[in-house]
């Protein structure tokens, strides 16, 4: 049982994003779904970048994932928020509701 | 003489400005002044009028000492490098057409006087005829095409103006509309003609395109594909169109009879003397033009010869008195074309002078005879005048017997002329023309005289009302008739060795040898004496007087004779009645069509295509995009994220398959 | 190997709007409660300072931190106008937030925030770097669209552009990642070096510069990424529609000159490709569905979309004259568009947005002046001369055509006359109808309307002598190639 | 030679008075706001009269030339001059701008100064246009113009005048900038210069040239205008002010006319002569089917309308033969339908003043009770139908003349004008003017007022004189027009 090569590692990266689309426009329900296929996005990046990282054998792209990280809990946060007030004013997180502007 | 002594020390150029512009200077006094000068303003244009008689006799007498006269007065523009000049252009042709013009001009101006007496027009109508004089002696002593068509057109405007001038009568301003368009339609060909002359000799200028001609000989021009003309029938035959709208020749003769709509003096001076002259004026002047072309002679002698035979036969069933002396001035004219057309062209002149006097005559003594019925012009409602005015009785008789062309009087020696060169001449259609114009002679008589009895003779038809008013005119409407009465009795005796068979007007023409038919008769029968003797053995002068007889006989003796021929020949007074049927066809095709047309390109065309489809539609078709591809935007976040991803699988799809 | 911050000096503006940043979120922790001016007067003095301070450095140019941040004459140009720009969204905005009662200071901090990832979006010369500053930027931005807490239409906006956005940014994110692993490098020069034995055609490359077209394009709000922007528009608070629609789209030019010009030149084949089909759909889409619009906002948003095709169309033709236009055009259509949303503000008041095109009844006769301004507006959005907004697009077809793109300028013309008529419509509801009793414009706020007036007559007069102005930004980028 | 900027003086003189007069605003009656804008017009008059008195009309060279770099990095210059072709259409501009001034002294009901505003601004944008020598500046002037003219349209209109004047708008703009394509290819095909004289200098190949040509055409048709991109002109005429109709007529449409000469001609010479056969007919169709149209017209501003691109059509008509007198015809037949024009929509002014209707049948005997306009009318009337010595007939005799010249059959087609012409316009001459008072309405008009009579008698006083003395308007023409037809008759097909 040996290590899995770039391309796997890549493989798996694209395959975590397709997700993370997919969740984004296949979902009908709930926001937080949505949070969390963004997260899902960022982490297949992580993925890529680490992959790369490991096998061009620099660490530029470690570094760069731990921005990564750091964004993406920053953008959880504020996405949160927004869904909060958001709640407040129309009672429901149901992402067919959000249709006020349009057109 | 010496009451001209003190022109001589004038440059001749001024003499000559003189006379178109006093009558200017006339038309502009009387107009702009007429306001304030009201029944006075007359004075200004008989003046004007006046003063341009004088300089004409003048310049007359002048001609006759063998001074003429070539020159420029200013340069109107320049055609790239081509100047066109307004000039003079002063020989015998023009001093006979100054003298005629001026002098009938002035009879009419003074008649008017007392004809238009208390018209609220007065001083527009007086500033309007001293204009048509002013663009008739333009017209006439050109020297250049350009400027013959400013008179041309100038003549179309007054005559249009005064056509129309009691416009507040429909009538008289459709028939103003439909003198001016059917001129224009002459005019169009003029002025193609004068667009080929200049196209061709490179000028405009009369003595530089007639010393072009000759070369043009043998020059041959395709307008229609796989047809070669001469040039010169082609240039001949586009100015002849023009004389065809001015002249009234069939079928642009429509225009005529209802121009009587016009007072009275106007039908004198511009539909009967002057204006409706200057097609044969023109022709004259341009001789050396249509005597290079044979074909364009016929056409005009035939022509000609059809106007004026069947144009006098619709007088015949005409009850208008002014009506049927229109149609006999078609038919005059058509006498005077077919003349121009067997290169008779001295005939024309001559025959063109005496008609002058004589219908101008005839015309002011039916005005004075509508005058005295208070504007009844239906001579079945007349009879019997002859008691009641006398002068108007006897000059009107003059008139008659000079248009039936009964010797010594003038219109006798000027037609038979005619006819007699019509006879001679070996043009193509030359035969055919003279039967038509020597059964014209016996038509003139008859129509002309069924007028003066009905009107003169007989026993009064009109109410009583108007028969208490019956009464002779005053001076100022009689004199001018007997002065038009002097040479309508004595111009054709005088004046028919100098001007018709004489060589007065050789200076002026070019006639081919073998085509100068005057010059042929006049060998035969020097002066006029002679001729006369020569008339009365000839064939029109006896149909003349059988027309007269038949006329007795009809409307004197047995009034029931008329209604009975008429029953009799049913169809042909009904095709008579009817005018051949040029006014119903011009109307349903030209006038008709030119309005359906208009109306289908502006509703199909510009409202429905270009407009409806092209312009608004494309806008239409941008809204209609504009409100489907907006429901896209249908608000759901997963659609935006969805379209989002189409456009970059689309991207990367792009590259995979379409790159490679 | 140098001292770390040897060359700190050229990063002193960036530095300079972050410390002022924390200063007035200090201030207004403490003092803001009483005095909320104090925050507002220090933003703005801030905002002077940092445009001295940029104005300072043009012309130098050099790498500070390890080239992390780099400056060069395109920096501080598109830097000023980043910095001018947030200057006017505060002072049309004043009056605006006191009246909704959103004149707190996290809108300034938010404000000195944003404009500093614009900052380093220009600056930045990493792709770390530029990933930090867009998202500095993006986030600011959420927030401010979400401000208005009590606002149905606002939050949902700010929900949906931050879920997009996200979206987006991850998209870029995985452009980049795959740049990285492709060259294993992140700083830009580099990745140009390693980039030069790369053909087009690597696949690696295609679909990086995929992914990163795709996300600047959605920055952008170019079609057909352009989905979130009608609704951000609209949904937003005037003043922060006012602020995205001006200073984002010269940083994210920044970006695009960064990540493809200075890094992925190479690759210019690919992304011209990726261009031409943003430019064609982002016309039509724009142009037209602007057509039918019956809100201003989201009709300019619509125009906003049609503009970024004409931006685009310089990018297409892809030379120095091309990226310059580009160049231009951003700046131009900031300054129009701040105008033009500037003067929805300027009429607002409580309970009255002044955003539906017929709230515009009758301005001619009610306010002249103002109704003047608007034509001034729409004729340069139209693109008429003698108006700025004629000179940007002549300036990006001129390099269109020099780039032998005739069809593509012929389409472009085509969709401007398109796009002229819903101007007309604006000016034949403000001009041509009559003026409705019912329409109280708040049009009360000397400041906003002083800035409104500069800033629309600037518009003219630039037209009328845009030589300086178009001279400082083909300046901007002499070189870049 | 030297000019003291008169040009410049020209060009900007009105537009600033133009924004003074928009910041007088209406006080004191609007009274302030006229004078100051009649003092404005006359001194933009007077600015352009020593162009008259200073040219030399022996050299086809640009005069009174000013040039200074206006836009260094594009290589834009504000270059301005003028030749014998654009002399006349200056002063055109310059002294109908008074007349329109005077003539909308009192009827304008609402906003005064920015009406007049407007056609001071515009007074300038157009004088503008009819100098600039660089192609940018030129359609800098070019599109300017447009917008006076769509709030002229748009706020001192009629009931339809939303749809009219965005029509215009969209219309000409669609025309324009392909035009500015046009210019931006030539730009780089000369070197980077946008000179117009640089650009009639480069040669082009044949396929380049009949792009540029259309191009160009669609922009020029469509302002003329030609069929079938005319229809903008009968609805912007009907519901423009007087004022507008009178521009609009006089001068906005000798641009399209003057951008052939101009740029067309000169630039694209062999494309010009391939497709003359296209111009040609064009002019045809708009003189036959215009013609007929403007027959059955029921409004009398529709009717002119359309009489106007009948007679556009004998301008196209004649730049298209190539023959000297057809091209000098055609550009005096521009000046003299600047006169004609504006004085008919004048008359309609001035009959729409008293009853508030442009239809036909509401009118009917006005010449009973208004017997000074109808003679005046009558004047301007016989100017349209071309009558000899009135100006309407200089322009379409040179032209049929030169068309002659080159081609017989147009010649002959164009020559039905003559009659069409008459019949429309005396026709509705008739139907205005004679026959009996229709109704009291009609009973209480007054006459012209002094303030008409002025204006219409100045134009009538030109419409004779170009009638009567055509020379010395031709004498300025010659030189250039010899020297454009020169340029034309070169190929510029590099071999």
């Amino acid at each position: 049982m040996t290590a899995p090569n770039l391309s796997q590692w890549l493989i798996l990266g694209a395959l975590l994003f397709s997700i993370g689309v997919v969740g984004i426009f296949l979902n009908r329900k709930n926001v937080i779904i949505l949070l969390m296929a963004i997260e899902i996005l960022l982490l297949a990046v992580n993925i890529n970048f680490v992959a790369f990282s490991r096998y061009l054998g620099n660490l530029e792209g470690q570094i760069f994932v731990f921005f990564v990280l750091t964004v993406a809990a920053a953008e959880a946060a504020i996405g949160l928020a927004i869904l909060v007030v958001y709640f407040r004013n129309r009672r429901s997180i149901n992402v067919e509701d959000i249709d006020e502007l349009r057109g | 003489m010496e009451i001209f002594a003190w022109l001589h020390s004038l440059p001749p150029i001024w003499v000559y400005l003189l006379i178109p512009l006093a009558p200017l200077a006339g038309a502009l006094v009387a107009g702009f002044g007429g306001w304030a000068l009201r029944e006075r303003a007359h004075w200004a244009p008989i003046l004007g009028v006046a003063f341009a008689l004088y300089l004409s006799i003048f310049v007359l007498l002048e001609v006759l000492h063998g001074v003429s006269f070539y020159g420029n007065v200013y340069t109107w523009a320049v055609f790239g490098n081509l100047p066109v000049h307004i000039g003079f252009d002063i020989d015998s042709l023009t001093a006979v057409m100054l003298v005629v013009v001026t002098f009938v001009s002035l009879c009419v101006h003074i008649y008017t006087i007392g004809y238009m007496h208390g018209d609220p027009g007065y001083a527009r109508f007086f500033s309007y005829i001293a204009l048509f004089t002013f663009s008739m002696l333009m017209l006439v002593m050109a020297n250049n095409f350009l400027q013959l068509f400013f008179g041309w057109e100038a003549v179309g405007l007054v005559s249009y103006l005064l056509i129309g001038f009691w416009f507040t009568r429909e009538s008289a301003n459709q028939a103003a509309l439909k003198a001016f368009l059917v001129n224009r339609v002459g005019d169009f060909g003029f002025l193609i003609g004068i667009a080929a002359i200049y196209h061709y000799c490179g000028s405009l200028d009369y003595r530089t395109v007639f010393a072009a001609v000759p070369g043009l000989v043998g020059q041959t021009v395709t307008i229609l594909p796989g047809h070669r003309w001469s040039v010169l029938t082609w240039i001949a035959l586009l100015l002849f169109i023009g004389a065809m709208g001015k002249s009234a020749q069939v079928p642009l003769h429509v225009w005529l009879p209802e121009s009587m709509e016009g007072p009275t003096p106007i039908s004198a001076l511009i539909h009967a003397a002057t204006m409706v002259t200057a097609g044969i004026f023109m022709v004259s002047r341009m001789s050396p033009i249509y005597e290079q072309s044979a074909t364009a002679l016929s056409v005009v002698l035939i022509i000609g010869a059809i106007t004026a035979l069947f144009m006098g036969l619709i007088g015949l069933v005409q009850n208008d008195i002014k009506r049927i002396i229109a149609y006999s001035t078609l038919s005059q004219l058509g006498y005077m074309t077919a003349a121009l057309g067997a290169s008779a062209f001295s005939a024309a002149i001559f025959h063109l002078m005496t008609h002058a006097f004589f219908k101008a005559l005839l015309f002011l003594a039916a005005g004075s005879v509508i005058h005295a019925m208070e504007n009844e012009q239906d001579i079945r409602k007349m009879g019997g005048l002859r008691r009641h005015m006398p002068i108007t009785y006897l000059t009107f008789l003059v008139g008659a017997l000079a248009l039936s062309g009964i010797p010594p009087f003038a219109g006798f020696f000027s037609k038979d002329l005619i006819i007699e060169a019509v006879g001679d001449s070996s043009m193509v259609g030359a035969h055919f023309a003279y039967l038509l114009l020597v059964v014209g002679a016996l038509v003139t008589a008859l129509y002309t005289f069924r007028m003066f009895f009905l009107v003169f003779h007989g026993k009064q038809r009109m109410d009583e009302h108007t028969r208490a008013h019956l009464h002779e005119s005053p001076g100022v409407i009689t004199l001018p008739l007997i002065v038009l009465a002097i040479p309508s009795l004595l111009a054709g005796w005088f004046f028919i060795a100098p001007v018709g068979l004489g060589d007065f007007l050789d200076s002026s023409l070019q006639i081919r040898a073998q085509w100068n038919t005057v010059a042929e008769i006049a060998s035969h029968w020097q002066g006029a004496g002679v001729f006369l003797l020569h008339g009365l053995q000839a064939w029109p002068f006896w149909l003349a007087i059988l027309g007269i007889a038949l006329a007795v006989w009809f409307y004197l003796l047995h009034d029931g004779v008329p209604a009975g021929l008429s029953t009799l020949l049913a169809p042909a007074t009904w095709v008579l009645r009817k005018k051949y049927g040029f006014d119903a066809f011009n109307q349903w095709v030209f006038v008709r069509g030119a309005l359906l047309f208009g109306r289908r390109f502006w509703h199909w065309g510009d409202e429905s295509l270009i407009d409806g489809a092209m312009v608004n539609g494309s806008a239409r078709m941008v809204a209609r995009a504009a409100l489907s591809w907006r429901r896209l935007q249908t608000g759901y976040i997963y659609h935006y994220a969805f379209v989002m991803i189409i456009g970059l699988v689309l991207f990367m799809t792009y590259f995979m398959i379409w790159r490679g | 190997m140098h001292n770390a911050l040897s060359h700190w000096p050229f990063a002193i503006p960036e530095i300079w709007v972050l410390v002022m940043a924390c200063v007035v979120l200090l201030v207004d922790v403490y003092v803001g409660k009483r005095q909320r001016d104090l925050a507002f007067v220090l933003t703005g003095f801030s905002l002077l300072a940092a445009m001295a301070l940029t104005w300072a450095d043009r012309g130098q140019s050099g790498f500070a931190f390890f080239g992390q941040l780099r400056l060069d004459p395109f920096t501080s140009v598109a830097s000023f106008f980043v910095e001018l720009l947030t200057l006017l969204v505060l002072l049309y905005s004043r009056k605006y937030l006191l009246r909704r009662g959103l004149y707190r200071g996290e809108v300034f901090v938010l404000l000195l925030f944003a404009l500093l990832g614009a900052m380093i979006l220009i600056s930045g010369s990493n792709l770390l770097i530029l990933y930090l500053g867009l998202e500095l930027l993006a986030l600011s931005q959420y927030a401010l669209v979400a401000l208005q807490r009590d606002n149905l239409r606002a939050t949902e906006a700010g929900l949906k552009y931050f879920i997009l956005g996200a979206l987006a940014s991850a998209l870029l994110l995985y452009g980049m990642s795959l740049l990285y692993g492709l060259t294993g490098v992140l700083n830009l020069q580099q990745i140009a070096v390693a980039l030069i034995n790369v053909g087009p055609q690597n696949f690696l490359l295609v679909l990086a510069v995929v992914f990163v077209v795709a996300g600047i394009a959605f920055k952008l709000g170019a079609a057909p990424f352009h989905m979130w922007l009608p609704d951000a528009y609209q949904g937003a608070p005037t003043p922060v529609t006012l602020f995205m629609s001006s200073v984002p789209k010269i940083a994210i030019f920044a970006l695009f000159l960064r990540i493809l010009v200075e890094g992925g030149y190479g690759s210019i084949e690919i992304w011209r490709q990726l261009f031409i089909a943003l430019v064609l759909v982002s016309l039509l889409i724009g142009n037209v569905v602007a057509i039918a619009q019956t809100n201003l906002k989201r009709m300019l948003a619509y125009s906003t979309v049609g503009n970024m095709g004409f931006l685009a169309l310089g990018i297409v033709a892809g030379t120095q004259n091309g990226l310059a236009s580009a160049f231009f055009y951003a700046v131009v259509y900031a300054l129009m568009a701040v105008a033009a949303f500037g003067l929805i503000v300027y009429l607002s008041r409580e309970g009255f947005e002044a955003e539906e095109i017929s709230d515009l009844r009758g301005l001619g006769r009610s306010r002249p002046w103002a109704a003047f301004l608007l034509l001034v507006i729409m004729f340069s959005l139209a693109g008429v001369p003698p108006t700025i907004g004629f000179y940007a697009k002549l300036a990006v077809f001129q390099a269109l055509i020099e780039a032998h793109f005739v069809w593509l300028a012929v389409f472009g013309v085509l969709m401007a006359v398109v796009g002229a008529f819903y101007y007309l419509r604006v000016l034949k509801v403000a001009l041509f109808d009559p003026p409705a009793e019912d329409l109280h414009y708040g049009a009360d706020d000397p400041l906003a309307a002083s800035v409104l007036t500069v800033n629309s007559v600037a518009l003219l007069l630039l037209g009328i002598v845009p030589g300086a102005l178009l001279a400082f930004c083909f300046h901007a980028l002499q070189g870049v190639l | 030679m030297y000019s003291f900027g008169i040009l410049s003086a020209a060009i900007w003189v009105p537009i600033v008075g133009g924004f003074l007069v928009l910041s007088l605003g209406d006080r004191a009656g609007g009274n302030l706001a006229r004078w100051a804008s009649l003092l404005v017009s006359v001194a933009t008059f007077a600015i352009t009269l020593p162009l008259l008195t200073g040219f030399d009309t022996q050299t086809a060279a640009m005069q009174f030339v000013e040039r200074i770099p206006w836009i260094p990095s594009f290589h834009i210059e504000y270059f301005l001059g003028i030749d014998g072709i654009s002399l006349w259409f200056i002063l055109l501009t310059s002294f109908l701008t008074v007349l329109v001034v005077i003539s909308s002294w009192r009827n304008v009901s609402s906003r005064l100064s920015q009406y007049l505003a407007a056609f001071l601004i515009m007074d300038g944008l157009m004088i503008g246009v009819f100098c600039a020598l660089d192609a940018i500046l030129f359609y800098v002037f070019w599109e300017a113009m447009l917008i006076p003219m769509f709030l002229i349209i748009g706020v001192w209109g009629g009931p339809r005048r939303v749809y009219a004047t965005i029509k215009f708008f969209l219309y000409t703009f669609l025309g324009s900038v392909l035009m500015l394509v046009a210019f931006l290819y030539l730009y780089f095909h000369c070197g980077d210069s946008f000179s117009l004289l640089a650009f009639q200098r480069i040669p082009l190949g044949a396929s380049a040239q009949i792009w540029i040509f259309l191009a160009f055409l669609i922009a020029f048709a469509v302002k003329i205008p030609m069929w079938p991109v005319h229809t903008w002109l009968p609805d912007a005429h009907v519901e423009a002010p007087t004022g507008g109709s009178v521009i609009l007529a006089a001068v906005m449409l000798k641009m399209g006319a003057y951008g052939f000469l101009r740029l067309s001609l000169p630039i694209t010479p062999d494309a010009s002569h391939q497709l003359a056969w296209l111009m040609i007919t064009l002019s045809l169709i708009a003189i036959v089917y215009i013609a007929l149209i403007a027959v059955v017209q029921k409004d009398m501003k529709k009717l002119i309308a359309y009489s106007s691109i009948a007679h556009m059509g004998y301008v196209t008509l004649g730049f298209f033969v190539f023959t000297q007198t057809a091209v000098e015809g055609a550009i005096i037949q521009m000046l003299s339908h600047g006169f004609v024009s504006a004085a008919m929509f004048l008359c309609v002014g001035v009959l729409y003043d008293r009853m508030h209707t442009r239809e036909i049948e509401a009118y009917g005997g006005v010449a009973n009770v208004m017997p000074i306009f109808a003679s005046l009318m009558m004047l301007f009337a016989m100017g349209n139908v071309g009558l000899p010595g009135t100006s309407g007939f200089v322009g379409e005799f040179m032209v049929v003349l030169g068309t002659y010249q080159a081609y017989p059959w147009p010649a002959i087609i164009a020559a039905t004008g003559l009659i069409t012409g008459a019949a429309y316009t005396l026709w509705l001459f008739k139907r205005v003017l004679f026959g009996g008072i229709v109704h009291a309405q009609v009973a209480a008009l007054n006459d012209l007022n002094g303030r008409e009579i002025l204006v219409l008698g100045s134009l009538a006083g030109l419409v004779l004189l170009l009638g009567v003395w055509p020379a010395p308007f031709l004498d300025v023409v010659h030189v250039s027009v010899a020297h454009l037809l020169q340029q034309v008759s070169v190929s510029k097909i590099p071999s």
